[in-house]
């Protein structure tokens, strides 16, 4: 048995000052007024500045293990980690007017997304299949209790039961998976299991067995079909503010200890769970596309289009190359980016009891403010991959991914379906562009909201015309932590 | 101006032009809104003149060649070049914006800065796509060219235009997200997207009929041909006149222009196999087509069917494989680019009047507006291809290409003389001849000093093709025999035998 | 002959089932509460056998003694009428037990067939207690998810407080920190207004 | 020379764009009607001018110019075109009087000259194309003149229908000829007409040789110009247009364009006999049936129309007997003479206010003495009275049909001589109906009331027409009279067409067989003259003007009892063998059928009902069907979990 | 002889009852989550027996984890049943379809 060191905590202070801001928030709340909330809101900020600049401290070095080789600090992770502090302080900022509307602009809602955004960085990092499970059950707890917390609307507490019911199931699952690898590789050590697996293979089916339920609950958690029913209900059912969370960074997370799960621990069973991730991304990208056409609901229409993107992810994933996995990594990121805009516009549209989330409140945006308009149109075409948007780059990288291992009828059946999903999204531009308004009111916006939603938007624009810098950070990302 | 970046400078300043203007959309009226665009299209023309007069076309190599590495991850870069098949269109381009400027002086009402915006914009992908010669700019171009369009048939089109855009848009999508499976195969192949790798692939022949028949999705939509077409009629009914006119007289093109630089070129052993298939293709387009715009109600349904028509004839002689079809083919997409833009801005002068586009409310309309009759009239000669007109150079280029490969392809293809004369000259008569039909035609007046400019801009244009087309074969000799000796490189595969 | 652990492995396995089974079939929340600390009894026996006393115990303790109470509470408080509650559960049996069954089968055909080539430890290796042997693993290699945990804690409670936890609107208590810090311009309002001016006597003349 | 080629199209190309005055376009084809004799006077002296004027276009190896070719055919041609064009312009101006598209028309008549000039003028098959189309656009304009009359753009929209199927055929054996030769230059194809005779080409699977092929496309082409059977639909209606271009284009000249077109490629007719004998068989039922509808028509322009056709069609004989020269001679004395009617009837026209009915006139010749006359001398010149122009044209050609022996010759013969008879019963009809008899006009008020908005009320006079009508008349007389006395012995038996014309003597010996008549026998033109009293053609026309004299002067109801008792001819001719009703049924009629059947279900129901919308509307069907999945019971979602796993299990656990 | 087979069917038996449990049950929310506890207990039995047979410590901290997490997660789950409750006087699990397509 050996004693942490000093190393170890260096290398986790993002994940300490995180979890103390949380905290500090969590106590500041009890002494100050409701009118001086602010003050909260900058500390969360502050915290996601420190954790930021704690994990800049060493951006790209060489991979670091940590407690025993539980943790894992690697490019994989700083990326990521970046990218969740950005989108946890995006929503933020977009959530904060709309919060206040439904005063649910409480302490309570920033610790817990800072305790989700703790639970994040630990799943990223996680190279244990018990610390992956720690990780995981803090976010899932945060994310329960979240979207329950507009504790008067049946609509949220509903979706809440259902998420929590589904999430411990598909947790039970993971679990269950995780003691079959457990007991075919007598480690819970990603590295051991891995190396375990390469020298003496132990019985197939056992492993298969867990990797199965493994697979599931990984699954559930990026919500890829036929472990996806959570995801309509809990976006319509929840504030749209959580909705954007659950829909956003958890997916950076998901994605995370898929890699190191799957394409690190289990790499020597790629055989395996290429094909369920085939047929997952088949069921994902064609229940995806094709449901979201009858909604009207325009969360639940978000919700389906989630869940083709997720399709695509495995897509890429699946694939199981290093540039299968970059790709994945960029599409997961770009698509971050792209659905916090989309939410936002959508919080921005919704004001004091009114919740706007019906395709019509969309009509004639273009005739209320067209700068709005422009925004979501350019989110809407980077969602349906039309260049030159970074959603384009994004399908793009997947579909080339696949192809070149060898999936090329896949692909095409891919690109019919991302025909069939231009169509809702084209049909959400003929709403805001070729219709006449529904209601008339001028759409009053915070400052800074309109500053940071307009370069959030147009960054879609941008990287779509400059990606390279972009894509080599990804793909440099996913060469120095898998090998 | 330094000539090196003229292709960059052709490209990006209307686009950005256009931004300009759309950002001051709020700001400036509405007169203010159209002269700026006037200038930012004539600035934009004059830029592209250079390509021209400095281009060296004894050689159909590219030329104005512009390169640097955009996304090396990918070996994309930004690669622009021109040769002899892209100067005339690319002019062809900038001389239809201004045109449609002009044209959408009075007829537009509201937002009238976001459309002139929109037509800069797409002037300059559309230039962007004749001038590119890296695949995935070439694809990014040619997306992004749709946004524009979908947007302006989309806001400023007729009743059913929600349905129209829809569909355009699916349509194309769906032609190029193929289109784009096939890039992704080539660059898996070649490692890079440069399209002179592609052309040397070295592909065995399915791998070439495969890609042959994703690009020919892609571009077959865009042309349209037989049976991708009806997205055409719709979105031609739908869209405002300047809408029309740039779908008709350069979108249309972008697909026969892309058989040129792509499908052929890349699988020629393909597009050999495949002779028979595109032949068939194109003349049920000449026929059947041809037949169908006889029965049109709707004047710019009719011409919508004419110029699907006489789309079959330049895909007809692309695939004739000599190299008077292949000009002949050239020369026909140049000339429809005039000669359909003249006649949808005369049905957009009449509409402007009368705000009806069917025959039926017309007649007699020559009484009151004589001179635009004698206009009308004489496009609708050029439409059936009078000598003289540049309508006939093209078909009379490619009918004499067909009579080499076959007897029976020229016949048919001589048939749309008949047809041609017939829906033309049907419509001129129940539009323009007879008594004048009510009241309100004659009380028409006749074409203002601003239609009558571009409408004989138009016809000057063409008088001057039909007579003199060498100006523009010359700029595609060079370059059509280079593309038939790469073509011929590959020994040709037995294609399917059309003799009877 | 089965020798006695194996007999008490069985019995108790076969309590935990049939625990397991009322669970989820119990018409009433009360019972199925009560069958689930049964059965965690059983579990914990099991753990017995397996050598792992403390989680055993902690099992018992923890569950039995809180999680298990809390349920209790719950139930006890949501007054749920309890004849609605079980209409229509056989429809559904058939199948549930279908696909449950084929589940087992699978399973248990796995572990059959491939058996882990692992032998049971007759003693524990070492001479240290389970618990110990525990207690060093948790605040030496595992002192992270340790910590962890402690903050899954922290959440549940903030979180359950936050979505439970409201101030009653109707409450009439006082707050004796208001009232003696209360003022006199708080209460008494001075108001300063003009006097009326004086009455004036009519003529005598007019008297007649 | 060059110079003076350049300078016609100068002349007439720059007067194109200016239309103001009739004076402008008089004087430029006036000039050009110098220009041309002086070109006609240099070609006698034997030049032959063959001038590239600048490229057309160049690809692969092939290169197109544009360019002229004056020769004597070409020289008599523009004398021809250029003289009757001038006096058709000296015409119009008392025609045309007062008419609001008094200018728009002279700008048509002179492009109409310009191009006619092109066309013959031109030395490659391009050029003559563009001129073919040219004239048949100016065709087009000017039967449309009065575009208000409902007939009047029916015509002009069926003449350039018509023509286009003509055209069709044209362009193809243009194609066929650039395939086999590389090259369009009438040089170039006539020097390797060796190649195209040598080849043969599949079609309807057995071999036929190419040479045949182009003639008979090239031939299909001539038919539709010079309005031979069946593309001759279009002649009569395009009467509808102003007289003065019924004389002009549908008599003098453009309809002869086909005629002047064959000939010009005599090298090719000359190598197929069956091109030739279908060539003799379709003018000689031309010339037969055409003249027959002429005797019923009571429209006067229409019967000179019909009288036309049959002339064209004994022109087209004449080529089918390959005597080119024969049939050029002919097309040169038709021109005149039937310039001449057709101006004469447009005076009569003017005489009777616009009326044209010829049962409506009647004793004319007592009020408008010239067009008496000149319309009387015309008449002698058709139907080929003895030293009239016509017939030196026509007999000759008669002879020469009768020396010609390739397939249906015997046909041929027969026809143009039953041909002549009718030629002279129904021109003489006309002649008497309008010119003698009773002033039926007077009568007509009576007879049925103001069925015309214009016509002759029944007190006042027709009057004679002014000067710049009559004039016309009279010079138009006197070439009719003379110039086949003066010409027919250069242009059919000296040399003057050798350079033009070539000609294989052995295979077609007819006009050799003339010559050697004309000079051994006849001993000259009057000897011919005074020969043909007892040929057999003067008997048969003499024969038909006395029928007509009988019918028409000494017993009038006659006509009306032949009618009577032969109803059923009489439909068939009254409805012209039923050639326009069958086009309207199954042309017009059946492309829109088709047209119509193909949009309807082959473009909305299949294409974009079943395929486009179609899969739509089954993805919109298939999502609501998925949707009910998410059924928002927790038990269906974990159900469907668990069944997720369940399946993976099943799939991937191999035991 | 009881080899660590048994009580992998054991445990398996014990997870899918609660697996169909949590499917089968449509009336009583509080029912799903002790499905849930027994789904975990399943899991924890088979950890410890692996732990127990691999000779392996791991497993059980593991377990430890397991019930510490199952604790705060029922916690949590009850407080929402407690909301929803408190909206709609009912905890039957048919009622929860307001959302749903």
């Amino acid at each position: 048995m050996n004693q942490f060191i000093q190393s170890d905590l260096s290398l986790i202070l993002p994940e300490i000052f995180v979890l103390s801001m949380a905290m500090v928030v969590l106590m500041t709340d009890l002494f100050i007024k409701p009118s001086m909330r602010w003050i909260i809101f900058a500390l969360s900020q502050f915290a996601l500045l420190g954790g930021a600049y704690l994990t800049g401290q060493h951006f790209n070095h060489e991979t670091e293990f940590a407690f025993s080789n539980m943790f894992v600090r690697d490019g994989l992770a700083d990326l990521l980690k970046m990218m969740s502090y950005l989108g946890t302080s995006l929503i933020f900022f977009y959530s904060r007017s709309y919060m206040k509307d439904r005063n649910l602009y409480r302490g309570e809602y920033f610790s817990l997304v800072l305790f989700a955004l703790l639970g994040m960085m630990i799943m990223i990092s996680s190279h244990n299949m018990l610390l992956v499970y720690m990780g995981l059950e803090l976010l899932s707890l945060c994310l329960y209790s979240l979207t329950a917390l507009d504790r008067d609307n049946q609509k949220a507490t509903e979706s809440a039961i259902k998420y929590f019911v589904l999430g411990a199931l598909a947790s039970g699952l993971l679990l269950y998976g995780m003691s079959m690898i457990y007991g075919a590789t007598s480690s819970l050590d990603l590295n051991v299991i891995s190396t375990a697996l390469l020298n003496q293979p132990t019985d197939h089916a056992i492993l298969v067995l867990g990797l199965v339920f493994v697979v599931a609950g990984l699954a559930f958690k990026l919500g890829a079909v036929p472990f996806q029913m959570w995801v309509p209900d809990v976006y319509e059912g929840s504030p749209s503010s959580i909705a954007m969370l659950i829909s956003s960074v958890p997916k950076l997370a998901a994605f995370a200890i898929t890699v190191r799960i799957l394409g690190d621990g289990l790499q020597s069973m790629m055989v395996d769970w290429k094909q369920m991730m085939l047929i997952m991304a088949i069921l994902s990208i064609g229940i995806g596309n094709v449901t979201a056409i009858a909604q009207t609901n325009i969360k639940r229409m978000y919700a389906y289009s989630t869940i083709s993107h997720i399709g695509f992810i495995l897509f890429g994933f699946m694939s199981g190359t290093l540039n299968g996995y970059a790709s994945s990594l960029f599409y997961v990121v770009s698509y971050m980016f792209m659905t916090l805009v989309s939410f936002a516009v959508l919080m921005m549209m919704s004001r004091k009891n009114f919740e706007c989330e019906t395709l019509e409140d969309f009509k004639g945006l273009n005739k209320r403010n067209p700068w709005y308009a422009f925004l979501m149109l350019i989110t809407m075409l980077s969602m349906a991959g039309i260049p030159p948007t970074i959603g384009f780059y994004a399908k793009f990288m997947v579909l080339q991914a696949a192809f070149d291992a060898g999936f090329a009828s896949f692909v095409v059946y891919a690109v019919m379906m991302a025909l069939v999903g231009m169509f809702y999204y084209m049909r959400i531009v003929k709403l805001m562009y070729f219709d006449e308004p529904k209601l008339k009111n001028k759409l009053d916006v915070s400052v800074d909201m309109q500053w940071i939603l307009s370069a959030n938007a147009l960054a879609l624009l941008i990287i779509g015309l400059m990606p390279h810098s972009f894509m080599d950070a990804t793909a440099q990302a996913i060469a120095l932590s898998l090998h | 101006m330094n000539l090196t970046h003229i292709l960059s400078y052709s490209i990006w300043t209307p686009i950005f032009l256009g931004g300009l203007i759309l950002l001051l959309s709020g700001k400036v009226s509405d007169t203010q809104a159209k002269w700026l665009s006037l200038i930012s299209s004539l600035i934009s023309f004059l830029i592209t003149i250079p390509l021209y007069t400095a281009f060296d076309f004894s050689f159909g190599q590219f030329q104005f060649q512009e390169f640097f590495h955009w996304i090396p991850a990918f070996h994309i870069n930004y690669h622009l070049g021109v040769d002899g098949f892209a100067v005339p269109l690319i002019l062809l381009t900038s001389f239809t914006t201004v045109i449609v400027v002009i044209a959408s002086w009075r007829s537009i009402e509201d937002r009238i800065a976001q459309y002139m915006a929109a037509f800069l914009i797409m002037s300059g992908l559309m230039i962007g796509v004749f001038s590119a010669l890296d695949a995935m700019l070439y694809y990014i171009f040619w997306e992004a060219m749709l946004i524009p369009m979908f947007l302006v048939i989309g806001i400023w089109g007729g009743p059913n235009r929600i349905y129209a855009t829809i569909k355009f848009f699916l349509y194309t999508v769906l032609g190029s997200l193929l289109m784009l499976v096939a890039f992704i195969y080539l660059y898996l192949h070649t490692n890079s997207f440069e399209i002179v790798n592609f052309y040397n692939a070295g592909l065995g022949l399915y791998p070439q009929i495969f890609i042959f028949l994703a690009l020919f999705m892609a571009f077959a939509v865009k042309i349209p041909m037989w049976p991708l077409h009806t997205w055409l009629p719709d979105a031609h009914v739908e869209a405002p006149t300047g809408g029309s006119v740039v779908l008709a007289a350069v979108m249309l093109k972008l697909g026969a222009y892309s058989f040129m630089r792509f499908a052929m070129p890349i699988a020629p052993e393909a597009a050999i196999y495949l002779k028979g298939f595109m032949v068939t293709l194109s003349l049920i387009a000449i026929l059947y087509i041809a037949l169908i715009a006889i029965v049109q109600k709707d004047m710019k349904k009719l011409i919508a069917y004419s110029s699907i028509s006489h789309m079959g004839f330049v895909t007809l002689g692309l695939f004739m494989f000599n190299s008077i079809g292949i000009e002949g083919a050239y020369v026909q997409m140049i000339s429809h680019g005039f000669i359909s833009a003249a006649m949808f801005l005369s049905v957009g002068v009449l509409y402007d009047r009368l705000h009806t586009r069917q025959i039926a409310d017309y007649g007699g309309v020559i009484h009151a507006m004589p001179t635009f009759g004698a206009f009308a009239v004489f496009f609708a000669m050029a439409n059936c291809g009078l000598p003289g007109t540049s309508g006939f150079v093209g078909e009379f280029m490619v009918i004499m290409g067909a009579m080499q490969n076959n007897f029976w392809i020229a016949l048919i293809a001589a048939s749309s003389l008949i047809f041609g004369a017939a829906y033309s000259l049907w419509m001129v008569k129940r539009v323009f001849y007879g008594e004048a039909r009510n009241q309100k035609i004659r009380a028409l007046k006749d074409i203002s000093w601003r239609e009558f400019f571009i409408l004989s801009i138009l016809a000057l244009l063409i008088i001057l093709i039909g007579v003199y087309p060498k100006i523009i074969t010359d700029m595609t000799n060079a370059t059509t025999v280079q593309f038939l000796e790469h073509m011929h490189l590959i020994k040709p595969v037995t294609s399917l035998p059309l003799d009877v | 002959m089965i020798e006695f652990k194996d007999f008490v492995f069985y019995v108790l396995s076969f309590v935990l089932i049939a625990s397991g089974l009322s669970v989820i079939t119990s018409r009433n929340p009360v019972t199925a509460a009560l069958s689930l600390v049964l059965a965690f009894f059983n579990a914990a026996g099991i753990w017995l056998l397996l050598q792992a006393e403390f989680l055993a115990i902690a099992l018992v303790l923890v569950y039995v003694g809180a999680v298990m109470v809390l349920f209790l509470f719950v139930v006890m408080m949501l007054d749920i009428n309890l004849d609605k509650l079980r209409e229509g559960f056989w429809d559904y049996l058939p199948m549930a037990g279908f696909i449950g069954l084929l589940m087992i089968v699978e399973m248990v055909m796995v572990f059959k067939t491939k058996p882990f080539n692992l032998v049971p430890i007759t003693e524990p290796t070492s001479n240290t207690s389970n618990t110990e042997m525990i207690g060093n693993t948790l605040y030496s290699n595992y002192v992270l998810p340790f910590e962890l945990a402690s903050v899954v804690l922290l959440i549940a409670i903030v979180s359950a407080i936050a979505l439970t936890l409201r101030d009653r609107k109707d409450s009439k208590k006082t707050n004796p920190a208001d009232q003696v810090a209360v003022k006199r311009q708080d209460r008494v309002r001075i108001v300063r207004m003009k006097s009326e001016e004086k009455y004036i006597k009519p003529k005598a003349k007019e008297r007649t | 020379m060059p110079l003076i080629a350049s300078f016609f199209v100068g002349i007439l190309g720059r007067k194109l764009p200016e239309f103001f005055a009739s004076s402008m376009t008089i004087l430029s084809v006036f000039i050009a009607f110098v220009l041309s004799c002086f070109t006609l006077n240099e070609t006698l002296n034997g030049l032959v001018l063959n001038q590239t004027i600048y490229q057309w276009l160049i690809t692969g190896h092939y290169q197109f110019e544009v360019g002229f070719l004056i020769d004597n055919l070409t020289a008599m041609m523009m004398v021809v075109v250029t003289f009757v064009s001038l006096m058709v312009h000296i015409y119009t101006m008392g025609y045309m009087k007062g008419d609001p598209g008094y200018r728009r028309f002279f700008s048509y008549i002179s492009l109409f000259t310009f191009s006619m000039l092109m066309l013959v003028m031109s030395n490659n098959f391009m050029q003559l194309f563009f001129g073919w189309e040219a004239v048949g656009l100016v065709s087009y304009l000017l039967i449309g003149f009065w575009f208000e009359r409902p007939t009047a753009i029916y015509a002009n929209l069926k003449a350039f229908l018509v023509n286009r199927v003509g055209d069709f055929g044209f362009i193809l054996g243009i194609a066929l000829i650039l395939y086999w030769t590389g090259s369009l230059d009438y040089a170039t194809v006539f020097k390797s007409t060796g190649i195209i005779a040598a080849h043969t080409m599949q079609l309807f699977g057995q071999p036929v040789s190419v040479v045949t092929v182009i003639c008979i496309l090239l031939f299909i082409g001539a038919m539709g110009k010079s309005a031979q059977v069946p593309l001759h639909v279009w002649l009569p209606d395009s009467m509808e247009g102003p007289t003065p271009i019924s004389a002009l284009i549908h008599a003098a000249t453009m309809v002869t364009a086909g005629i002047f077109m064959v000939s010009r490629t005599s090298p090719l007719f000359e190598l197929s006999d069956t091109a030739l004998s279908i060539v003799m068989i379709i003018g000689a039922i031309t010339a037969l049936f055409m003249g027959l509808l002429g005797i019923i028509q009571n429209d006067i322009k229409r019967v000179i129309a019909y009288s036309t056709l049959s002339q064209l069609g004994y022109m087209t004989v004449a080529l089918g007997a390959s005597a080119y020269s024969v049939a050029m001679f002919h097309l040169m004395t038709h021109a005149f003479f039937k310039a001449l009617l057709f101006l004469g009837a447009g005076s009569v026209i003017i005489g009777m206010h616009h009326d044209q009915n010829i049962q409506h006139m009647g004793n004319l010749k007592k009020y408008m003495p010239i067009t008496w006359i000149t319309f009387l001398i015309g008449s002698l010149a058709l139907i080929g009275t003895p030293l009239f122009s016509g017939f030196y044209s026509k007999d000759s050609l008669i002879e020469a049909v009768k020396f010609s022996h390739i397939t249906g010759s015997h046909f041929a013969y027969f026809a143009v001589l039953i041909g002549v008879f009718i030629t002279a019963f129904y021109s003489f009809r006309l002649y008497f109906l309008v010119f003698h008899g009773k002033e039926k006009w007077r009568l007509q008020k009576l007879m049925h009331h103001d069925d015309h908005h214009h016509g002759l009320s029944a007190k006042d006079n027709p009057h004679e027409s002014p000067l710049s009508v009559t004039l016309p008349l009279a010079l138009l007389a006197i070439p009719s009279l003379v110039i086949g006395y003066i010409t027919i012995e250069p242009i059919l038996f000296g040399n003057f067409f050798a350079k033009s014309i070539f000609l294989d003597i052995k295979a077609h010996p007819s006009m050799e067989h003339l010559s050697h008549h004309f000079h051994e026998i006849y001993h000259g033109p009057f000897g011919m003259a005074l020969h043909s009293l007892v040929s057999l053609p003067f008997l048969f026309a003499l024969s038909g003007v006395a029928l007509a004299y009988y019918c028409y002067q000494v017993n009038i109801n006659l006509p009306k009892a032949i009618f009577n008792r032969t109803q059923m001819i009489y439909r068939i001719l009254e409805n012209k063998y039923g050639f326009d009703t069958f086009n309207e049924k199954f042309f017009a009629f059946g492309s829109r059928f088709l047209g119509e059947r193909f949009w309807q279900i082959g473009d909305v129901k299949i294409i974009d009902g079943w395929l486009v919308n179609g899969t739509a509307k089954s993805i919109g069907k298939f999502a609501e069907k998925i949707r009910v999945i998410q059924s928002g019971y927790i038990y269906h979602y974990a159900f469907a979990m668990v069944i997720g796993v369940f399946l993976f299990l099943t799939f991937f656990i191999k035991i | 002889m009881i080899g660590l087979s048994h009580y992998l069917i054991l445990a398996a038996i014990l997870f899918t009852i609660s697996v169909v449990g949590i499917f089968l049950n449509r009336k009583n929310i509080i029912i799903l989550l002790m499905s849930i506890e027994l789904m975990l207990l399943a899991v924890n039995i088979n950890f410890i027996a692996f732990s127990h047979y691999l000779n392996d410590i791991a497993g059980q901290i593991f377990v430890f984890f397991i019930l510490t997490v199952a604790a705060a997660e029922s916690a949590i789950g009850l407080a929402i049943i407690v909301l929803i409750f408190r909206n709609t006087r009912s905890i039957n699990v048919d009622d929860l379809n307001r959302l749903n397509g």
